[in-house]
Formats: structure tokens, C-alpha cells, sequence
């Protein structure tokens, strides 16, 4: 009962925080509504057995993605002026419910025909169960990602070097 | 026929003295070691090798009476279609060939004398003796294929002679004037061919076997071939409605108008009609409107010659007006008295024109008779060698224009056709007077401007007294039985004349008549302009006929501005406005469809990502549904 | 031997290929290109000699390329592929000699690959091969108008391409569906056109292909109303495209009439016949006319093309020996001549850098031997006798006259059209008053490019006989055929 | 009683929120985010599954999508500083280099 109510909360804490997300006008607003959805998500990780991808979403999306973006908006120290003048966004977010709604509808009620075993929550998908996976049978697309994340790093430094020999 | 390579000879020779000296020239604007009496040697070696074949030829002819024929190769053999480069010499083409040959060399050595100081001596004589290998190839081909090669080629060397003098543009539209209405003439000439073939092609396509299948045609083509072929005869000889470029011709040098524009390649109409004898012989309607072409042409020349002050375009107008003669004698069937008229005629024009040039070479290049007057005293020998062809031209016994027009105007008045006899007297009327009123105001009417004359040449004068000869005495060869001949010419031509029978005692009216009509035209004259050269009015006719009847105005009006404007409305209306703009609406019909779909791919990503969702929306809804 | 025509077709291409990856310099790059032109012309000339006069296909190659669609490598010579083998081969080396200092290393590879594409279109019996070489050469002329051409020259190149392209795609259409149909008749894929020369198709059908085929052929003509790319094209154009466009390409869309058009339609070619040439005449007129009032001499030429052309076509639908004799015979000559006059006109376009008839004049003065060759090629278009024109033209009125007597006056209006304007040109820029500080008379490598074209026209109007020996078998057996539908 | 599916609908409304943000927004900050939105939505549903199936490779994948959306928030941050330095800007709509330039004809 306990995680029923525990998953109701979480959900919907992160349907109204991602839904003020899209409100906000100014990106810091949305930026802090985004770290409640993340938590939240981060929680719904955890009532699914997902310890390590719990610890994940926390550390690397809520606490070093997230705040990478609340560093760079207060780093450009963005202004009023700044910001895109969107005199239709409601009109948009409305229109695009609408049209998204038969989509999200449409797919809520081919997942409500399937019948499914109701959640055992007992402990699943332990760390070490994890990291052995990790380190076995994905240990190449592990390795690939490292690579990866390698070409961003220096993707990002060509970026920046390239703006300051462009002043 | 016997074959021989002289006869390749007559037109090679002038052929390649034309090649060769164009090529050293050409050379010599890189060298300029080059003699200019090479020019002489080839220039004057060429006709002067011509005519000693031409007379070998003519004289083997004369004794044995076969004919000569020479092949050079085959030009065009496909099946049922073969024409040889061959040349033929009969008794016709030896009439032409003899006075072409002799003709066109004497007037070389006069233009030699001519041109001497001329810096483009040497372009002159590659030209001239180009003209005369055309000339050569136009009479002695053996099929009509071939003569109209030279047909073509003596028009092409005309119009580089006319417009010799390039400097000026006037010089050159003139050159222009003549090859477009030659060409017109030749498009004719060239239609009649073509149906001569399609209908004769295959069985051989020489005079020859022409001359014996022509009656495989019927009839209603044989005239239209017979007016096509005139068309050309028009253009080239310059008859209604083709003519006007003769008188603008005359912008050349002065040989070209005397050998050219009088002697030679203008009667090549009549020598073409004299050629196709066996054709026109049959189609009588054509040759009566032959005639009736003729005789309006003689007219109108002979008007329109009456108040002209250029002396070369009189004598142009009077080319024209004895060319009319000519076609109506070979209209009704002289072709014996058309050629013997062409005969005497090159000489007494040839030497009009020379006379004239001699003229205009000691007044320092001047053309207007009314600024000449009382000249006789001051050369002499041009007076007499230029009275004896006015004499000649006017038709006065025993001048050799005399016999060739006599015959012509009996037959005429035998054939019964009297309004073209009546024209044609009224023209010989007219000719004694315009010739006269030349003659009286160069030479005999008071004038009171100083001429400074250059020294008379002798070469010239040589050559002027060679063809007074000719003027004089070459008409006694076809002599009149009237006159105790009996027309060994016409009997040697052998052509398929009609003969009408006159009486005596007519004949001796009409003798009488023709001189007495040549003597009021004199009189005339002789009262006009003796005492000065003012011209005496013609009433009503005066303006038209100083404004040549405003043929050249008509022609502008009718064919050339209307030619010029519909070039630019294809241009300009049809191709641009219309047809490029409907191709172009097409395309920026497509540009502009584009900019529709430009308004989707607006560079937006998001609305990429909408574009995309509504995809995909509509892919769901649509599964959701089935 | 077996593989000559092979080679005359690829040496150019692959010369060119090679010599563009490899870093030669401009002047080994035109060394080397010119080179290859001789090569093939000496090839084409060692084809000439053995050559038989009779009527059918020879040095045929044929090897399958893509089996499963029945798509061949299939390639022939007879006496009409021949004139136009012959004429690219001939022309080629000359037009290289006479632009001998221009130092554009793209516009001499260019040059090469469309004439690949020129001897790859005139011998493939294949018609997924011939469509390839009439899309290879068409790219070349792309680039040399969009990079050497002047004034609005990225508009023409666009214009021009995809006129053109625009046709062949509808032809391509009716390729595509010539072999599926033979797929459902005959239960085998085959785009050889002697083999769907067998199809059969019902009124409908073959009058819609038929049509694809015209439509594109008649815009590389062009005819009468498709022909308004040429004078832009031909303004904007730099000379070397204009010589291959006007010279050889315009032919080479009438040759494929005759080769695809006439082979795979017979019935239909027949019964329209008589619609061609009176379009024919009629765009021989019109052009003709609309030259009279040009003032830019390469578009004045351009109309004056396009009226030879029509001429042409004539002269191949009045469906009759001379006709066809005249018609073949003119593209030869018609084809040298425009070369050499275009090319003429480039070296006046080099010495002064205009081409307006106004600014020029009295050139006979300044350059004599100029004046000569430029006369003579005018000349030569206007079908003074001893040139090939005359001969052609000759021919041809005849063969109109046979066809039918009124048309055939119409076509023999061509000696007069053809006059008015040439003599005005000759008029205005070889006469008249000097109007030039200087005009260089021809040098040394323009004279040798140009005496070979005069002396070839002057041959080919002295001796016809021997240069129509080659062509008439074929040309015979052809009308041999259509005759049966006469009468 | 929640079951795997709730956590479906759960991740199929963030989608949709993901891609209503996404389109309808001009700040290319909520732009970005609502793209992290949608990656998190699938991330819910990968686990999900993985929960049912139990089977650990759904987790490994999303730790996968976690890593890559890493290396991309750094790439698109690099480019957010730079495009605002350049243009001054967070408005997507003024970004359009992609558009064809118009031809006054």
C-alpha cells in the first residue's frame, strides 16, 4: 500500500513539476521545476528496484546536468530582453495537447488491455548484480560510451577554443 | 561527240590563274617580295590561255561540226541520279564561248590598263578571272546541274565585283541588291530544276537525253518548269520584276560593267532560254510571256534610261532595255536572232562601257554627264570609237546592231504580235534618243567647265579599237537573205527557230520603218541637246520617270521593312513574349510552388518536430483505429 | 579492330578522368587532352578506311551489362553513325587547336568528356546505353556554360539543363516502359532496339512514346516551338560549348530520330511525316527570319542553325533517298561549317571581346585572310556551290519536290532566307568602315585549325560522289523500306 | 495496486509532456529540457520492464541513456553558450540557417 501511495505521489509530483517546466518563462524556474521531476523520477527508480540507477539519476542527472544548466543560465546572466518573446506559448501548449492527446491516449489504452502481474516490490537489481552485468555483457557498449562521452569532452573544448579565437 | 580536255582547259585555266593569284596575295600580307607583275602575268595569262583553247576548240568545230565533250570525273552518283562534271561544246555554246572568250579577254587587257594603280590589283583580277571560269562552266556545261554551278558562281563573283569598291556601304548594298534578287531568280531556276528531275531524273539528266525525253512530262508541269526556270533568267538578266539591282551595280569598276553587267553574264538569262529550246519550244504560252516580260522590261529601261545622268546607269538601263529584245526574240522562238542579238550586243555594249570608262578615267572619276559636255575635241578617238556604238545600239545600217535588231523586230512583227511589236519599235526609238542625248551632251553640247584630263592610255585605246571592229562589222555574219546573205549564223546555230514568212515588200516596210524610227530618235536628241544639255520636259511623265517609277520605294515598302519588322516581332513578340514566357511561367510556376513549401521548411527545427509529431499522431490514430 | 569503337568512346572519357585526378598543370593537361583527340581522330580515320560501303551494322560489340533487365553493352556503326563519329572526331582536335591558349584546365575536360559522350550516344544500340552517354554529354556542356560562359551565365546553364534534362527524362519514361512492355510480350527484359523493334502496341501507346522521344530530340534540335533556350544559351555560352552544341549535339538529336524514332515507330513516323516537315519548313523559315534582325552575331548564328537544322528534319521525314541523302549530307556539312564559323566568331570574340555587330566593321582591312576564311564559311552555310552546303541543299529541294511540289517550293525558299542575313553580317563586320583600333590577323594555330574545315567543305562540294559512297547504302536500304509504305 | 503498467502511462505522459514542451516553447533552455524529459520518460519505462521481466539489461540500458544524455547536455550547453554569445538570443525561432534565402524574382 505503501508504495502505491509512495508511486502516486512521485507521479504526481513529476507530472505537475515537468508540466511547470514547459510554463515557466524564465529557464531558472524551469530548470528547478526540472530537478523535481528528476528526483521524483529518481524515486520512481527506487520503488522499482533500481538502486544504482537511483543513485545515478541523483548524482549525474539532478546534481551535475541539471546544475550544469542553472551554472551556464546565471553564467550568461540572462536578461528580461534576452529571453524569446512568446506571446502564443499558451495557444502552442494547448494546440499541442490536443494534438498529442489522441497519441498519449491511444497508447494508455493499448497498455490498459495488457494484463500484468501486479509490482513485487521485494529487492531486485542490486548494485553488484548491476555492475556485473555492466562489466560483462555490456562491457564493449560500456566502453564505447566512455568513448563517447571522450569526444564530447573535446567537442565542447574545439567549441569553446573556437569562440575565443573567433574574438 | 569527241572527247577533249581543252575544253576542261578553257575553264580550268582562268580557274586556277583566279586560285593562284588569290593565294599569293593572301601570302603576300605576310611577304612582301612578291612582284606585283605576277599578278599581271597570271591575271591576263589565264583568259589569254582560255582563249586560245576556246578558238582551237571553235575552229576544230567549225571545220569538222562534231561536238566536243569533256568529262572531268563524276560528281554525284546515287541511284537514278548521276551527274557528271562534264562540259560540252555545241553550236551554241560555241557562239557564247566565242564571244565570252574573245570578249572577256580583251576587256582584261583594258581593265589591266584599268586597274594599274589600283592597290587591289591583285583581289580585282583573282575575282575577275573567277567570274570568268563561272562564266565558262555557266556555257559549256553538258547538264543543268553544272550550269547552275556557274549560274551560281557568276552571280557570287558579281556580287564580290560589285562591292569591289568595300569602303563604301552604298558599294556594297548594292553587291548585296544583286545577289538576294539573283538569288530570288535562282530559287526559281533551282524549283524548275528539281521538278525537271523528280520528273526526268532517272533517265539521264544532259541536255541531251533532256532535249529527248521532255515529253515525258505533262504539259501542265512542263509551263510551271518552263516559268521557274524564266524566274532565273529574270534575276539574272534583269528583267520585270527583278532588274533594279543592274543600274546599283554599276557601283563596281567599270571592266566589271562592261564585261559583267553587259557583255557576258546578263545575257546568261537568255542563253539559259536559248538552252532549254527544246523546252520552251513546246510550252508557247511561257514564251509569249517571255516575250510580253521582255518587252515591258525594254520599255521601262528605255523610259526610265531617258533622264538619267550617271553614264553608267544609262548604259545599264540600256543593257536592261536590249536584254528585253533579247527575251522576246528567244519568247517567240528566234532563238537564233536572241543569241545573234547577245552576239553583236557584247560588243557594241562592251564597248560603250569601256568608252564610257575611258571617260570617267581622264575626269578623274567623274560620272555625271551634264558635268561633261564638248568633249569631242578634247579626245577624239573615244568620240569616234563611242559613235560608232551609239550608231551600232540604235540600230542604224551597217553598224552590227543594225542586222541583230532588224531580224528580231521582223520576226516580231511576222509573229503578229503587235503590241510587243509596237513596244518593242517604240523602244528603238526611245534607245536612238537616250543614246544620242549621251552622246550630244558628253561630247557635242556647250559646256563651260574646264576639264583637266589625265593622258589617254594606249592600251585602252588599242582595246577600244579591237571591239569598234566588232561593232562594226560583226553583224554582216548572219546577213539576211533580204540583203543577198542568206543567215549563215542562224543556219550554223542550228536551233529550232520558228520561221514566219515575210514578204518582200514588207520586209522593206519594216526596214523602213526601224530606220526611219532610230533617225526621229536621233533628231530628237539632236535638237534637245545640241545647244544644251538641259532636259526638255515629258509632261506628266517627267517625275516618274527621273524617279525610276519608284520601283526601289515600292520594293523597300512591300518586301524589306516588312521583312525586318517581322523579324524583330518573332523575335521580340513570339519568342520572347510568348512562347519563352510561357516556359518560364511553367518554370516559376514551379519557383513559386516552392515558395509554399519553403513556408513548411521554414529552417525552424521545432516545426520540423511538429511536422514530425502530427506524423506520428496520424500513425498512431490511424492503428489505433483499424 | 573489334574493339575500335569501344575505344573511341572510352579513351576520351577515361583521358579525362585520369588527367583530372592526376596534378598536371594547365599546359600538360591541354598537351595531353589534344593528344587524345588526335589519337581518337587517327582511330576514327583507321575505322573510316575499313569501313564497308553496304548497308547493315558494323564493328558490332555487344556484351551483356546488367542480365537480369536485359540491359546490353551493345554498340554499332553504320553509314549514319558514321557522319557523325567522323564529324566529332574531325572536329574535335581543331576546336582544341583553336583555342590553344586558353588556360582553364576544366574547360579541356570537360571538352573530352562530351566527346566520349557525343561517340558513346552516336554508336549505342542499346537504349539504356544511348540514354547514359545522352545524359554524360549533356553535363560537361552544364559546366562549361555555368564556369567559361559570360553575362547571365549561371541563369542559361540552369535553363539550358534542365530544358534538356526535362526531355530526356520523359524519353527515359518511354525507354523504361519500351522494355517492361517487352517483359510482358515477349517474357524477357530488353532495351536492344532490335529487339523491340518487334513490339507491338496499340495506337494510343506508341503515340505517346513516339512523342517522348520527338520531345526530346526536338528540344536538342531544337524545333519550332522548343527552341527558345538557344539563342540565351548560345549568348551565354563560351565557344567551345557553342561549336559542340550547334556542330555536333543539334545533330546528333536528329540522328536519334532516324536511329530510335524511325526504327521502333515506323507506321508512326510515316503517317506524321507530312506535320514534320511542315514543321520543319516552317521553323526553317521562321528561323531564318528571325536571324535577319539579330545583332549578336552568336545569336544571329544560333537562329541561323536552328534554320539548317529544321531543314533537316525536314529532309529525314520527307521520307525519300535524296531527302535522306541531302539530310545526312547536310548534317556533315552543316556541321563543319557552323564549326568553323563559330569558331571563327571566338577568335573575333578574343581579339575584340564583343560580338555586337555594331562594333564591328571593316575587317577586311585589318585581317584579309581572316575576311577570306570568314567569307567562305558564310558562304558555305548559304550553300554557294562547290561547298557541301550546296550539295545538301541540293538534295534536299529535290527531295522535298519528290515529297510534294508546293513543300518542296517552301524548302527551296532556303537559298534566299539563308542569304539575308549572312550577306548583312558580311556587310556590316568584314566590310564597311574600320571600326576596330587593331584585329589581329590569324595566327599560326588558328590558321591550322581552320584550313583543315575549308578544305573538307570544298571537298565535300567538289567531289560528293566520294563522300556519299559510305552513306548511301545505308540510307537506301532505309528508304528501300518506307517506300512499301508510299505506294 | 500499481503494476508495471501505471509506470507505462506514467512515462507515456511525460513523453507527451516531452514533446508538447519541446514544440511549443522558443527557449531553447525548456527546449533542451523538454528533450531530457522525454529521454527520463523512456528511462521510467525501461526500468519498468526491466522490473517485470526481471531482467537487469533494461537498467544497464538506461544507465546507457543517463551516460549519453551526459555527453549531449555538455555538446548542447557548449553550443547554448556560444549561439547566446553570438546572437544574443534564447529564441530557437532565431536560429533558422536552415531556411532558403529567398530570390527577389
Amino acid at each position: 500500500m505503501l508504495s502505491t501511495l509512495l508511486f502516486f505521489i512521485l507521479a504526481a509530483t513529476s507530472l505537475i513539476s515537468a508540466s511547470a517546466m514547459i510554463f515557466f518563462k524564465q529557464p531558472i524556474n524551469s530548470t528547478l521545476s526540472f530537478i523535481v521531476t528528476l528526483l521524483s523520477i529518481a524515486g520512481l527508480f527506487a520503488l522499482l528496484g533500481g538502486s544504482f540507477l537511483f543513485l545515478v539519476q541523483i548524482i549525474i542527472y539532478a546534481g551535475a546536468v541539471v546544475t550544469l544548466i542553472l551554472f551556464i543560465i546565471m553564467f550568461l546572466n540572462i536578461k528580461e530582453e534576452n529571453l524569446p518573446d512568446e506571446p502564443h506559448k499558451t495557444k502552442w501548449i494547448v494546440f499541442m495537447s490536443l494534438l498529442v492527446s489522441p497519441f498519449a491516449a491511444i497508447l494508455i489504452s493499448t497498455v490498459n488491455t495488457i494484463k500484468f502481474a501486479p509490482l513485487h516490490l521485494e529487492n531486485f537489481g542490486s548494485i553488484k548484480a548491476v555492475g556485473m552485468k555492466l562489466f560483462t555483457k555490456w562491457i564493449l557498449p560500456f566502453e564505447m560510451i566512455s568513448i563517447l562521452l571522450l569526444i564530447a569532452l573535446i567537442g565542447v573544448v574545439i567549441l569553446a577554443k573556437k569562440e575565443t579565437s573567433h574574438d | 561527240m569527241i572527247e577533249s580536255s581543252l575544253l576542261g582547259w578553257v575553264v580550268g585555266s582562268v580557274f586556277f590563274s583566279s586560285v593562284f593569284i588569290m593565294m599569293i596575295s593572301l601570302f603576300a600580307k605576310y611577304n612582301d617580295d612578291i612582284p606585283p607583275s605576277i599578278y599581271t602575268v597570271l591575271g591576263l595569262g589565264g583568259p589569254a590561255v582560255s582563249l586560245l583553247c576556246s578558238i582551237m576548240i571553235i575552229y576544230d568545230f567549225l571545220q569538222t561540226g562534231t561536238g566536243v565533250h569533256y568529262k572531268a570525273f563524276s560528281w554525284l552518283n546515287i541511284e537514278g541520279f548521276v551527274i557528271d562534271a562534264s562540259l560540252m561544246l555545241d553550236a551554241l555554246s560555241a557562239a557564247m564561248l566565242s564571244f565570252v572568250s574573245f570578249v572577256g579577254f580583251i576587256i582584261h587587257l583594258y581593265a589591266h590598263a584599268y586597274m594599274k594603280e589600283d592597290p587591289s590589283y591583285a583581289r580585282f583580277f583573282s575575282w575577275f578571272n573567277l567570274f570568268m571560269a563561272s562564266m565558262f562552266l555557266l556555257i559549256l556545261a553538258d547538264n543543268p546541274i553544272m550550269m547552275f554551278i556557274g549560274w551560281e558562281g557568276v552571280g557570287l563573283c558579281s556580287y564580290l565585283l560589285i562591292s569591289f569598291y568595300f569602303e563604301s556601304e552604298e558599294n556594297v548594298e548594292a553587291g548585296n541588291k544583286a545577289f538576294i534578287l539573283n538569288r530570288i531568280g535562282d530559287f526559281g531556276f533551282l524549283s524548275g530544276l528539281s521538278l525537271l528531275f523528280i520528273h526526268l531524273g532517272s533517265i539521264g539528266l544532259d541536255f541531251n537525253s533532256l532535249e529527248a525525253n521532255i515529253h515525258l512530262i505533262p504539259s501542265s508541269t512542263l509551263n510551271l518548269i518552263a516559268i521557274l526556270l524564266f524566274i532565273g533568267a529574270m534575276g539574272k538578266s534583269a528583267q520585270i520584276p527583278l532588274y533594279i539591282w543592274l543600274p546599283d551595280a554599276m557601283a563596281g569598276p567599270t571592266p566589271v560593267s562592261a564585261l559583267i553587267h553587259a557583255a557576258t553574264m546578263v545575257t546568261a538569262g537568255v542563253y539559259m532560254v536559248a538552252r532549254f529550246n527544246f523546252l520552251y519550244a513546246i510550252t508557247e504560252e511561257v514564251g509569249l510571256f517571255i516575250a510580253y516580260v521582255g518587252a515591258f522590261s525594254a520599255l521601262l529601261a528605255a523610259l526610265i534610261a531617258m533622264r538619267q545622268d550617271d553614264i553608267k546607269k544609262i548604259l545599264a538601263y540600256s543593257t536592261m532595255s536590249q536584254l528585253g529584245y533579247m527575251f522576246m526574240a528567244v519568247g517567240l522562238g528566234a532563238y537564233s536572232y536572241g543569241i545573234f542579238h547577245v552576239f553583236t550586243h557584247a560588243f557594241f555594249k562592251a564597248l560603250l562601257f569601256m568608252g564610257a570608262g575611258a571617260i570617267i578615267l581622264l575626269l578623274h572619276h567623274e560620272q555625271d554627264i551634264k558635268k561633261m559636255g564638248a568633249l569631242k575635241n578634247k579626245m577624239p578617238f573615244i568620240y569616234a570609237m563611242m559613235l560608232i556604238a551609239t550608231l551600232s545600239i540604235s540600230g542604224l545600217p551597217p553598224f552590227s546592231g543594225f542586222f541583230s535588231k532588224d531580224a528580231i523586230l521582223n520576226h516580231l512583227f511576222a509573229s503578229q504580235n503587235y503590241l510587243i511589236f509596237s513596244m518593242a519599235l517604240l523602244t528603238a526609238g526611245l534607245t536612238s534618243y537616250y543614246m544620242f542625248r549621251l552622246l550630244i551632251i558628253v561630247f557635242i553640247s556647250p559646256s563651260n567647265k574646264e576639264h583637266h584630263l589625265l593622258s589617254e592610255s594606249k592600251l585602252i585605246n588599242v582595246t577600244l579599237f579591237i571591239l569598234s571592229i566588232g561593232a562594226l562589222f560583226t553583224g554582216f555574219i548572219n546577213l539576211p537573205a533580204f540583203f543577198g546573205g542568206n543567215e549563215n549564223y542562224s543556219l550554223w546555230l542550228n536551233l529550232p527557230d520558228t520561221h514566219f514568212h515575210l514578204s518582200h515588200t514588207s520586209e522593206l516596210i519594216l526596214l523602213f520603218i526601224n530606220i526611219s524610227v532610230a533617225l526621229t530618235g536621233i533628231i530628237f536628241a539632236l535638237s534637245h541637246y545640241r545647244q544644251s544639255s538641259y532636259d526638255p520636259s515629258l509632261g506628266f511623265l517627267d517625275k516618274p520617270i527621273k524617279n525610276k517609277f519608284y520601283i526601289d520605294e515600292i520594293y523597300e515598302y512591300i518586301f524589306v521593312k516588312p521583312l525586318a519588322w517581322l523579324s524583330v516581332f518573332i523575335v521580340k513578340v513570339i519568342d520572347e513574349k510568348i512562347i519563352d514566357s510561357f516556359i518560364h511561367t511553367l518554370s516559376s510556376g514551379y519557383q513559386r510552388l516552392s515558395y509554399y513549401t519553403d513556408v513548411v521548411q521554414n529552417g525552424n527545427v521545432r516545426y520540423y518536430a511538429l511536422y514530425m509529431s502530427v506524423g506520428i499522431v496520424c500513425i498512431f490514430v490511424y492503428l489505433g483505429v483499424s | 579492330m573489334s574493339t575500335l569503337l569501344t575505344l573511341l568512346i572510352f579513351i576520351p572519357i577515361f583521358s579525362a578522368i585520369v588527367l583530372f585526378l592526376l596534378p598536371f598543370s594547365v599546359k600538360i593537361t591541354r598537351y595531353a587532352s589534344f593528344g587524345v583527340t588526335l589519337l581518337t581522330t587517327a582511330l576514327s580515320l583507321l575505322m573510316y578506311s575499313h569501313f564497308e560501303s553496304h548497308a547493315g551494322m558494323q564493328f558490332v560489340e555487344e556484351y551483356a551489362w546488367i542480365k537480369a533487365y536485359g540491359i546490353s553493352y551493345h554498340i554499332g556503326i553504320d553509314g549514319i553513325s558514321l557522319i557523325i563519329v567522323m564529324m566529332t572526331n574531325l572536329i574535335m582536335p581543331l576546336l582544341y587547336l583553336s583555342f590553344w591558349h586558353l588556360d582553364r584546365k576544366g574547360y579541356w575536360l570537360n571538352l573530352l568528356i562530351v566527346h566520349g559522350g557525343l561517340t558513346g550516344a552516336a554508336l549505342s544500340l542499346d537504349l539504356i546505353l544511348f540514354y547514359l552517354f545522352w545524359e554524360t554529354m549533356l553535363l560537361p556542356i552544364f559546366f562549361l556554360i555555368g564556369l567559361f560562359g559570360r553575362e547571365n551565365k549561371n541563369f542559361m546553364s540552369m535553363k539550358f539543363t534542365l530544358y534538356t534534362i526535362f526531355g530526356s527524362l520523359l524519353m527515359l519514361l518511354a525507354i523504361l516502359y519500351l522494355g517492361y512492355s517487352h517483359k510482358m510480350q515477349m517474357d524477357i527484359w530488353s532495351f536492344s532496339i532490335t529487339e523491340l523493334h518487334n513490339l507491338h502496341f496499340d495506337t494510343q501507346t506508341s503515340i505517346l512514346l513516339f512523342s517522348a522521344f520527338i520531345f526530346a530530340f526536338s528540344i536538342k534540335i531544337p524545333l519550332f516551338p522548343f527552341h527558345t533556350w538557344l539563342p540565351q544559351t548560345y549568348r551565354a555560352a563560351p565557344i567551345g560549348a557553342i561549336v559542340i552544341m550547334s556542330a555536333l549535339m543539334a545533330k546528333l538529336g536528329v540522328y536519334a530520330i532516324w536511329r530510335f524514332v524511325f526504327t521502333l515507330f515506323e507506321d508512326l513516323a510515316f503517317q506524321s511525316s507530312l506535320f514534320f516537315v511542315i514543321l520543319g519548313l516552317f521553323g526553317m523559315v521562321y528561323f531564318g527570319i528571325a536571324a535577319i534582325k539579330q545583332r549578336e552575331l552568336k545569336k544571329l548564328f544560333a537562329y541561323s542553325s536552328a534554320s539548317h537544322l529544321s531543314l533537316v528534319v525536314m529532309g529525314i521525314f520527307a521520307f525519300n533517298y535524296y531527302a535522306h541523302l541531302g539530310a545526312f549530307y547536310m548534317i556533315a556539312s552543316h556541321a563543319l561549317s557552323s564549326a568553323a564559323l563559330f569558331m571563327m566568331l571566338g577568335m573575333i570574340y578574343k581579339r575584340t571581346q564583343s560580338l555586337h555587330i555594331n562594333t564591328l566593321g571593316g575587317i577586311v582591312h585589318q585581317a584579309p585572310i581572316f575576311s577570306v576564311f570568314f567569307a567562305f564559311f558564310a558562304l558555305s552555310i548559304v550553300g554557294i556551290p562547290l561547298t557541301g552546303g550546296f550539295v545538301s541543299e541540293l538534295l534536299l529541294i529535290i527531295g522535298a519536290f519528290k515529297y510534294n511540289v508546293f513543300l518542296g517550293f517552301i524548302s527551296a525558299t532556303t537559298l534566299l532566307i539563308a542569304i539575308l542575313f549572312v550577306f548583312n553580317v558580311m556587310q556590316k563586320i568584314l566590310y564597311g568602315k574600320v571600326k576596330l583600333e587593331s584585329f589581329e590577323e590569324l595566327r599560326l594555330y588558328e590558321l591550322l585549325s581552320i584550313i583543315p574545315l575549308a578544305l573538307l567543305i570544298l571537298a565535300m562540294g567538289v567531289f560528293p560522289s566520294y563522300f556519299l559512297q559510305k552513306i548511301k547504302p545505308t540510307a537506301h536500304e532505309y528508304t528501300k523500306q518506307e517506300i512499301s509504305y508510299v505506294k | 495496486m500499481i503494476d508495471v503498467g501505471s509506470f507505462f502511462i506514467l512515462g507515456i505522459l511525460l513523453f507527451s509532456i516531452g514533446i508538447v514542451g519541446m514544440i511549443s516553447r522558443r527557449n531553447i533552455f525548456v527546449m533542451y529540457m523538454s528533450v531530457e524529459l522525454m529521454l527520463n520518460a523512456v528511462n521510467i519505462i525501461l526500468v519498468a520492464l526491466s522490473h517485470h521481466y526481471e531482467d537487469l539489461n533494461g537498467q544497464v540500458m538506461a544507465i546507457m541513456i543517463i551516460a549519453i544524455a551526459a555527453a549531449e547536455a555538455s555538446i548542447f550547453l557548449a553550443l547554448f553558450v556560444m549561439l547566446f554569445k553570438n546572437a544574443r538570443s534564447l529564441d530557437a525561432n532565431f536560429f533558422e540557417l536552415l531556411k532558403q534565402e529567398k530570390h527577389n524574382d
